[in-house]
C-alpha cells in the first residue's frame, strides 16, 4: 500500500484540476487546470513505466542491470507535445475573447458584444 | 513590447549561441542519449523566445515573419512524412519502414547496428527523422510564441 | 509497389501530406490550392472506396506500420508481442469511414464559392484536411493510443475551424468551449488506456480486448471512455456545446464537424462491442446477488436507451423555441443522434436475435443518413446566410422566388429529416420504428411523436423562410453561387438514391458493418491468429 | 452555494473516491504485473533498430506513426493560432 504513493500524487494532480475546471470563473484558471489534469495523467503514465531499482532505457555508457520499461517513456512525450499544442490555442482563444468582451469571467462570454 | 534594458540585451546576446548549440546538440544525438528532435526543438526555440522577450515582438516581427516560419515548419513536416513515404519506395516496402536498417536496407550512412561504443553513424532514419522534427519544433513552437506576443501587443495598444 | 496493399496507411498519408504542402501552394495561386485541395479531397475518398470495397468482399484488412503485415502476424500468433502500431479495417470502420471521407470532400467542393471572400484560406483548408485525416484515423485505427493521438488532431483543428469568424466573439467563445471539453474528454481517454497499459501491458484493441479481465479498473476505464466519448459525440446531458459549435462555425465546416461527432459515436461502438465485447456477446453474468444475474448487455442498454429517450425529446422540444436557423438544425442533429443510440440501446438487450439485428441496422443507417440530411440542412443554412447575410427566422421570408434550387434542396433536407416516405430517413427510421416496437412498443411511439414533432417544426421553418410575402430587404437576393449548388446537389442526390433504393445500401454496406458489431470474435482473431 | 456548485461537488467526491479506489488496487509501484512488450523492446532495440537510445527507438520506429501523429498535432496547433490572428481584410 505504501508503495502506491505515487498513485495518490497523480489523484492529487487530477482533483485540484478538475476543481479549478469546475469552479473557477476566470478563463486563465480553468486553463491551468486543464493543465494540471494533464501532468496528473502524465505523471501516471510515467509511474507505470518505472521497475524497482532500473535505469533508463538507454545503453550507451549504462551501467547496466534492469531498464525501466521505454513505452511509457514516449507515450507521455508524445502526450505533453500534444499538451503544449492544446495550450497554445486555448491561450490564443482567450486573448481574442479578451479582446471582445473586455473580461475572463467564463459566465459573461458567449452573448452578444457589448 | 519594445524590449527590455541594455543589461538584458547583451546578456541573450552571449547566451544564445550557447543555448542554440546545446540544442542541436540534443537533436543530433536523439538516438544515443537522452533527448531527441522535440527535446532539442524546444530547447532552441527557447533560446529564439529568448531574444523575442530581450528585444519585443516589433523588432523580431520585422526580422522574420510567421509565414516563414510556417514555411519552414511545412519544410520540416515534409520531410517527415517524406521520410515514411520514402520507406514505401525502398528496401521492404512498407510505409514507415527503417529502410536504411535490416537485411534489405540500402544505408550508405547510419548504416551501423549499434556497436555499444555509440557510434553516431547508427539507427538508419532515426537521426534523419530527429533532423526533420527538429526543424518544425523550432519552426512552429517560435511562430506560436511569436504570433501570440505580437498579437498582445496590439491589444496594448488598442487599449 | 502495389497501391491496393498499402490503402490503409495511404488513407492518412495522403491528406496529410496534402495539408503540408497546402501552405507551400497557396504561396502560388488561390485558385491551383482550391483544385490542389479538392483533388486530395476526392483522391482520399477514392481510396477509402477502394478499401471499403477490399473489406466488404475480402473481410478484414490490417495494416502494419514499419515491418511486413503477414510476418507480424504470424510472429503474434507464435506469441511474440505485438510492439508496433496497426490499422485494422473490418466492416464497421469501413462503413464510418465512407461517411467520414465523403462530407469533407463535399465541403470542400462548397467552400470554393462560400468562403472566397474571406482572408486565412490557406489555413482554413489546411485544417480542413488534417480534420480529414484525423476522423479517418481515429475510425481505421486498431491501437489505443493511435486513437487518442488522432482525437486530439480531430479536436484541435475543429476547434480552430469553429472560430474561425474571428470578428464575433461567439464564434470564439464557443471554439474555446469546445476545446476545453474535447481536451478534457481526451485526458479521460488517455487516462483510461494508462489503466488498460497499466494491467495488460499492451496498446492494441484487439490484444487489450482477448486479456480482458473485467477487474474494477477495467470498469473505471469503461466508464471513462464512454463518459468522454460520449461527451464528445453530443448525448444529452452533456450536449451544451454542440448547438454553439455547429450554430456558429461557418456551414463548411459544420458539415465537416457532422461526421466528428461520429467518428466519437464510432469510439463508443467500437468500447462497447468490441473491447468489452467478450462478455456482451457470450452473456455471461458479471455479478450474481441472490436470484438475479446482473449482465453487461442490459445494464448498457439500460442506461444507453434512457439516454436515448431524454437526447431525442431534449433535441426536438430545444429546436421547437430556437429562433436561429443553424442552432435550430443544430438540434435536430442532437435528436437524430438520439435516435441511433436508441437502435443501439435497444439491440443490445436482444443481442444475436432477428429483432437485434434489424435495430442494429436500422441504427447503423440512420448514422449515414443522419449525417446526409442534417448536413444538406446546414449547408442550405449556409447558402441562405450567404445570400441574405442574415439566420434569424424572424427576419427572412419569401425567398422561395429568388432562390429556387436551395428552395428545392431545403425540401429534400426536410423531408429526409423528418422520416417521410421517398427519402432515406423513412428508410432507416422504418427499420427503428419495427425493431424497438418488438422490444418495447413505448419507446416507438414516443420515437414516432417526436419525428412528427420534428416535421412540424421544419414545416413551420420552411414556410417562414421561404414562402410568404415578399419582404423588401430581400428583393436583390440572388441564388447561390455554383460551386455551393454542386455540394448540395450531391448530398441531395444521395439522399434520393438511398431512399429510391435502400435495399441496395443495406445488403451491400450497412449489413457487413452490423456483422462486425455482432461478432467482436473476427476484429479479435484476426490479429491474434495470424490473420486466418 | 447554488445547485450546480452542489452537483459538482458530488461528482468531484464521486470521482476522488473512485480513483483512490482504483490507486488502491493498481499493482505496486515499481513492480509491473505484465512488460513482455517492453523487454521485447529493451532486448531487440540494437539489433532491430540499430539505435542505443531504447526511447527513441520507440518514439520514430515502433511506434513512429504515432510521432507522425504528434508532428501533425503541433502542426495543426500553429496553423490554428496563425489562422486565430490572420489579419481580416485584405
Amino acid at each position: 500500500m505504501i508503495y502506491n504513493i505515487p498513485y495518490f500524487a497523480v489523484i492529487g494532480l487530477i482533483i485540484i484540476g478538475l476543481y479549478a475546471v469546475l469552479f473557477k470563473r476566470n478563463l486563465i484558471k480553468m486553463v491551468i487546470g486543464i493543465t494540471l489534469i494533464e501532468s496528473g495523467v502524465n505523471l501516471f503514465l510515467i509511474t507505470l513505466g518505472y521497475r524497482e531499482g532500473s535505469t533508463a532505457p538507454i545503453y550507451t555508457l549504462s551501467p547496466g542491470g534492469i531498464m525501466s520499461m521505454p513505452v511509457p517513456q514516449a507515450l507521455t512525450l508524445t502526450s505533453i507535445v500534444i499538451g503544449v499544442a492544446v495550450l497554445a490555442l486555448m491561450l490564443s482563444f482567450i486573448i481574442h475573447i479578451y479582446r471582445h468582451y473586455k473580461t475572463l469571467d467564463v459566465g459573461k462570454i458567449g452573448g452578444d458584444e457589448e | 513590447m519594445s524590449g527590455m534594458s541594455r543589461i538584458v540585451k547583451t546578456m541573450s546576446n552571449i547566451i544564445f549561441p550557447f543555448v542554440m548549440i546545446f540544442g542541436l546538440y540534443v537533436i543530433a544525438h536523439g538516438h544515443l542519449t537522452p533527448g531527441g528532435g522535440f527535446q532539442g526543438g524546444a530547447v532552441v526555440a527557447s533560446a529564439c523566445a529568448m531574444i523575442l522577450v530581450a528585444y519585443g515582438s516589433v523588432w523580431t516581427m520585422k526580422k522574420i515573419k510567421e509565414k516563414q516560419l510556417s514555411i519552414l515548419e511545412s519544410l520540416g513536416a515534409i520531410g517527415f512524412i517524406g521520410l515514411a513515404f520514402l520507406g514505401l519506395v525502398f528496401a521492404d516496402k512498407i510505409f514507415f519502414d527503417n529502410f536504411i536498417m535490416g537485411p534489405n536496407g540500402i544505408g550508405i550512412i547510419f548504416n551501423k547496428s549499434a556497436e555499444g561504443l555509440s557510434n553516431i553513424n547508427t539507427a538508419g532514419v532515426l537521426p534523419l527523422m530527429n533532423f526533420a522534427v527538429g526543424l518544425k519544433v523550432i519552426a512552429g513552437l517560435f511562430a506560436i510564441v511569436l504570433v501570440m506576443a505580437y498579437a498582445t501587443v496590439k491589444v496594448k495598444e488598442v487599449e | 509497389m502495389n497501391i491496393m496493399n498499402h490503402l490503409p496507411a495511404l488513407i492518412i498519408a495522403i491528406p496529410l501530406l496534402g495539408a503540408f504542402l497546402t501552405p507551400l501552394i497557396s504561396k502560388i495561386n488561390d485558385r491551383l490550392r482550391n483544385i490542389f485541395v479538392i483533388l486530395i479531397a476526392g483522391l482520399t475518398c477514392l481510396l477509402v472506396f477502394l478499401l471499403a470495397n477490399q473489406v466488404f468482399t475480402e473481410g478484414i484488412q490490417t495494416y502494419v506500420f514499419g515491418a511486413n503485415t503477414k510476418e507480424t502476424l504470424n510472429a503474434i500468433s507464435s506469441g511474440t508481442p505485438l510492439v508496433r502500431i496497426l490499422f485494422e479495417v473490418d466492416g464497421l470502420s469501413a462503413f464510418m469511414a465512407i461517411i467520414g471521407c465523403l462530407l469533407p470532400l463535399v465541403a470542400v467542393i462548397y467552400s470554393w464559392a462560400f468562403m472566397k471572400d474571406h482572408t486565412g484560406l490557406d489555413k482554413y483548408y489546411t485544417l480542413i484536411l488534417l480534420m480529414t485525416a484525423g476522423m479517418l484515423g481515429m475510425m481505421l485505427t486498431g491501437d489505443m493510443f493511435n486513437f487518442f493521438v488522432f482525437l486530439e488532431i480531430t479536436s484541435i483543428s475543429s476547434a480552430a475551424l469553429i472560430a474561425f469568424y474571428t470578428d464575433k466573439g461567439k464564434a470564439v467563445a464557443a471554439g474555446f468551449k469546445y476545446i476545453v471539453i474535447s481536451s478534457i474528454g481526451a485526458l479521460f481517454v488517455l487516462l483510461a488506456v494508462a489503466l488498460f497499459y497499466g494491467q495488460y501491458d499492451a496498446l492494441n484493441i484487439a490484444v487489450i480486448a482477448n486479456s480482458m479481465q473485467y477487474s474494477f479498473l477495467d470498469k473505471v476505464a469503461l466508464v471513462l471512455l464512454i463518459a468522454a466519448l460520449g461527451m464528445k459525440s453530443g448525448l444529452v446531458p452533456m450536449h451544451m456545446w454542440l448547438p454553439d459549435a455547429y450554430g456558429r462555425a461557418t456551414a463548411s465546416v459544420t458539415l465537416a464537424l457532422i461526421p466528428t461527432t461520429l467518428a466519437s459515436l464510432y469510439g463508443v461502438l467500437r468500447v462497447s462491442f468490441t473491447l468489452y465485447g467478450n462478455n456482451l456477446i457470450t452473456g455471461n453474468p458479471l455479478k450474481q446477488i441472490g436470484q438475479i444475474e446482473i449482465h453487461l448487455n442490459i445494464l448498457l442498454a439500460i442506461f444507453l436507451v434512457s439516454l436515448a429517450l431524454i437526447t431525442i425529446v431534449v433535441g426536438v422540444l430545444m429546436a421547437l423555441k430556437q429562433t436561429d436557423l443553424k442552432r435550430m438544425i443544430a438540434y435536430a442533429a442532437i435528436a437524430e443522434i438520439g435516435y441511433m443510440l436508441l437502435a443501439i440501446g435497444a439491440a443490445l438487450s436482444v443481442l444475436k436475435t432477428e429483432v437485434g439485428n434489424m435495430a442494429l441496422k436500422g441504427g447503423m443507417f440512420h448514422i449515414m443518413n443522419d449525417a446526409l440530411d442534417v448536413g444538406l440542412l446546414f449547408l442550405v443554412a449556409g447558402a441562405i446566410y450567404y445570400a441574405t447575410k442574415e439566420t434569424s427566422l424572424n427576419k427572412l421570408g419569401g425567398l422561395a422566388r429568388n432562390m429556387k434550387y436551395t428552395t428545392v434542396f431545403f425540401l429534400i433536407g426536410l423531408l429526409a429529416v423528418s422520416g417521410i416516405p421517398p427519402m432515406n430517413g423513412f428508410a432507416s427510421k422504418l427499420l427503428i420504428y419495427e425493431s424497438v416496437y418488438q422490444v418495447n412498443p413505448i419507446l416507438s411511439i414516443v420515437a414516432i411523436l417526436c419525428s412528427i414533432l420534428m416535421l412540424a417544426v421544419f414545416v413551420k421553418v420552411f414556410h417562414s423562410i421561404f414562402l410568404g410575402p415578399k419582404q423588401s430587404s430581400f428583393e436583390k437576393v440572388k441564388e447561390a453561387p455554383k460551386s455551393m449548388l454542386i455540394g448540395m446537389a450531391i448530398i441531395a442526390g444521395i439522399i434520393i438514391f438511398f431512399g429510391l433504393f435502400p435495399q441496395v445500401i443495406v445488403n451491400n454496406i450497412v449489413t457487413p458493418a452490423v456483422d462486425a458489431l455482432s461478432n467482436p470474435g473476427t476484429y479479435i482473431n484476426a490479429i491474434l491468429t495470424g490473420g486466418v | 452555494m447554488n445547485k450546480r456548485d452542489v452537483l459538482a461537488i458530488i461528482f468531484l467526491t464521486v470521482v476522488a473516491v473512485f480513483l483512490i479506489y482504483s490507486a488502491i488496487m493498481m499493482h505496486p509501484f515499481g513492480v509491473p504485473d505484465n512488460s513482455e512488450m517492453d523487454d521485447h523492446i529493451i532486448d531487440n532495440t540494437q539489433t532491430e533498430v540499430g539505435a542505443d537510445n531504447g526511447v527513441t527507438s520507440v518514439v520514430f520506429d515502433y511506434r513512429g506513426f504515432d510521432t507522425l501523429g504528434e508532428a501533425t498535432v503541433l502542426f495543426t496547433a500553429v496553423a490554428g493560432v496563425i489562422m486565430v490572428f490572420r489579419r481580416l481584410k485584405k
